[in-house]
């Protein structure tokens, strides 16, 4: 799944990768590739991740995390870092989801009465990055579908969500909601189906393996 | 003609915090943050502050030593989920919390620091952020006004300061400091090293002078400062 | 990963103006205008610019060749004193020109650089420059809405860049530059010196590369940079 | 009256300096006077104004003129520059001026159908320097006084001067009008109220000269 969402990454994009398996997609692209890693607490142009006896106590990404510069990184506030992301400078952002609808809602920042940290960087990237696509498991730790046909959580932004890859399949969202686009290696329609919590349009002929 | 000299000890600089003091504080997670400074306001211990800060550190680090001695009122933010303490008082009702998005937060300081009143946007316009926020139709386009925030202190971390003020910071120790280093009445930098004029290339400032009321050079760095091993 | 290299010809670069086009141009003065791309812009003729620029230059030098040529239907900018074609088109009205205060002007730039709508200030509320502007009450003070600027095209002159267009600009040179390297839909920038990946310090950069479209290096220095002897 | 104004720059100012007459205050000070001048191209801390031959290309303050640096000074974008004018970090500005009204209305922008360059900086110099003096000639070439009851030009700013200073007098902006400070040497209290056109306080006693 990881792997299969690198491959969303064109040479030449600014790509902006959200906090926990989103950031892991850049172990499966060929270390010549062209392309520009974007965090929203300063730094275009992200290096390699850390570990502690390496760090420098002043570089990290927006997840904590300990990273290193390539050449040509440039570092600025955070104000010029959100105007990148507003102005329409990040071309694609990959976020985790708690729930996405069917109309390319997302939800991913907050559960009333549970988990309410605040929304960080999440709600511009979601509503301004030129495209969304989430990264997540297909269901929640008790089995529910994550994919529906509307969310039930407080929104992070309304209608943003492109494409969904999940551990069952890449899903895209269509003005006539979810369609199947790839299945994982052993999954089915079917199985993809039955953990949908919302129509799901499945196409004739053999859909593509990933 | 010389640039006037703004080094103080850092009692002083602190002491221009009151009770009742709004306080913008600079840094994202560790990088950037003043600890110092924070240090000498729990020392000097003002009470009912409300402090702008793009996050609540971690427990036992930064501005959490101010949660912990209660003497923070109000907290605008836009992430606390590292910061345990926060969160429970939080839920608690035993601090107000303000969330915006982050470069919302960003540029309502900003607006402040350039003497602007607010600024129109469209961001958080379907989510609850928008809740209470007076809209806008502008061409046929619903826009929230952000209002600017300024504040009585700022406490900004540097890397580098000249003794007029002018500032480096260094790789992603720069986020919030920069802006909250333009938006109050009383700017304070604590920096790792203080050179002379002219210590600082004029096309290398990352803050100008203008902007900074008080240089307090560091005499050690802060143990917070440390790498921390997960 | 690596950075992608967006070093191109700058008949390829200016290409993208096509007629009609809002085109901002940074410089105050001499020092920071983009002489060379302005250059190409005549050689390659667009008509019926609107073009967005502090100033207008002087006679013979930066946009008053675009102005000599007719290319430019509307301009949007602060103070033309010091060019008397400028005034005369304006006066006889072959040139519409909307006067901005230059700060204002520099903030809308800035707005539309940074995905906002425009931004709320008192600046001119007692002035003719007030006029046909949407007025707010904020808290019993009366503000005007300020509009965010955008271009399809900007160019700059940075004193150097590297292949994936991070910039320095210079000393006064700076002035508007990394304003409008924000605020348009494809940024060109000239540069004295083009440097590998790696030639600019990250902490030195002034206009980061994921706002630059394209960087032409410049093969000679106009001489309209020449001093002025007056 | 320039080297009565320069005394108006207290140590530790940040002080802008309009272009013309202004501009000559710092020849005034002493080489060691603590204080900040600021440009609103971009610069804090301008330097000795240079004759072209020693001239650096990159180098101009607001008015065209080559200008240097000084150890601590700091260049900044226009939005920067304005960021610092319009947030109060400004203390004095000096600026010149076709009308002062009695109220401190200041005209220096624009003759309708004669001179209409656009208002440059001085706007929000004018609005929003925490304080503004103004240097000028008391009357213009034709005679005619520029101190008036109400300005009849285009205004710059409404109610911002505090102080005047002239060829004949130091003029300062009361509550009740303006009020005679000092007399230029063998100028009477009596030809600085000829040549103003509005009401003007004399103060009873001996009026300082400068």
């Amino acid at each position: 799944m990881v792997a299969r969402a690198a491959r969303e990454i064109a040479p030449g994009m600014v790509v902006n990768l959200g906090i926990g398996l989103p950031t892991r997609v850049v172990n499966h692209l060929p270390a010549d590739f062209p392309f520009c890693l974007h965090t929203e607490n300063g730094l275009s142009g992200i290096g390699a991740t850390l570990p502690p006896e390496r760090a420098d106590r002043n570089l990290i990404d927006a997840g904590g995390a300990y990273v290193s510069t390539i050449p040509g990184s440039a570092f600025f506030d955070s104000a010029v870092s959100f105007a990148l992301v507003r102005s329409g400078r990040i071309d694609l952002t990959m976020l985790g989801a708690f729930e996405v609808s069917e109309t390319g809602d997302l939800a991913n920042w907050k559960i009333p009465g549970k988990f309410s940290p605040g929304a960080g960087g999440g709600i511009e990237l979601a509503q301004k990055a030129r495209r969304v696509v989430v990264l997540t498991t297909h269901t929640d730790r008790d089995g529910n579908p994550k994919l529906l046909s509307e969310c039930t959580l407080p929104l992070t932004a309304s209608g943003c969500v492109s494409r969904i890859f999940t551990d069952l399949a890449v899903i895209d969202v269509t003005p006539s909601g979810f369609a199947l686009r790839e299945l994982a290696a052993g999954v089915s329609a079917g199985d993809v189906r039955h953990a949908t919590g919302a129509a799901l349009e499945i196409p004739s002929g053999e859909i593509p393996v990933f | 003609m010389i640039l006037p000299d703004k080094s103080v000890a850092i009692a002083e600089a602190v002491s221009r915090i009151g009770d009742g003091a709004t306080v913008m504080v600079g840094g994202f997670g560790v990088p950037g943050t003043p600890f110092t400074l924070i240090r000498e306001i729990v020392r000097q211990g003002p009470k009912n502050l409300t402090l702008i800060k793009n996050d609540a550190n971690e427990r036992d680090l930064g501005i959490d030593h101010l949660l912990a001695s209660g003497q923070v009122r109000r907290l605008v933010t836009t992430h606390i989920g590292l910061n345990p303490r926060a969160i429970e008082l939080m839920n608690g009702g035993r601090l107000e919390v303000e969330f915006c998005a982050q470069g919302i937060l960003a540029e309502r300081i900003r607006s402040g620091g350039s003497g602007l009143h607010g600024f129109l946007t469209d961001v958080g316009v379907d989510t609850e952020l928008a809740r209470g926020k007076t809209t806008f139709d502008l061409d046929g386009k619903t826009v929230l006004l952000e209002t600017a925030l300024r504040a009585d202190v700022a406490i900004v971390h540097a890397v580098r300061a000249d003794v007029f003020g002018n500032l480096q910071y260094v790789a992603t120790a720069r986020n919030f400091n920069p802006l909250v280093a333009m938006a109050a009445d009383c700017v304070i930098a604590e920096a790792e090293e203080l050179v002379p004029l002219g210590g600082i290339a004029p096309d290398a400032v990352h803050t100008p002078g203008p902007f900074v009321d008080c240089v307090v050079e560091l005499q050690e760095l802060s143990r917070e400062y440390d790498v921390v091993r997960r």
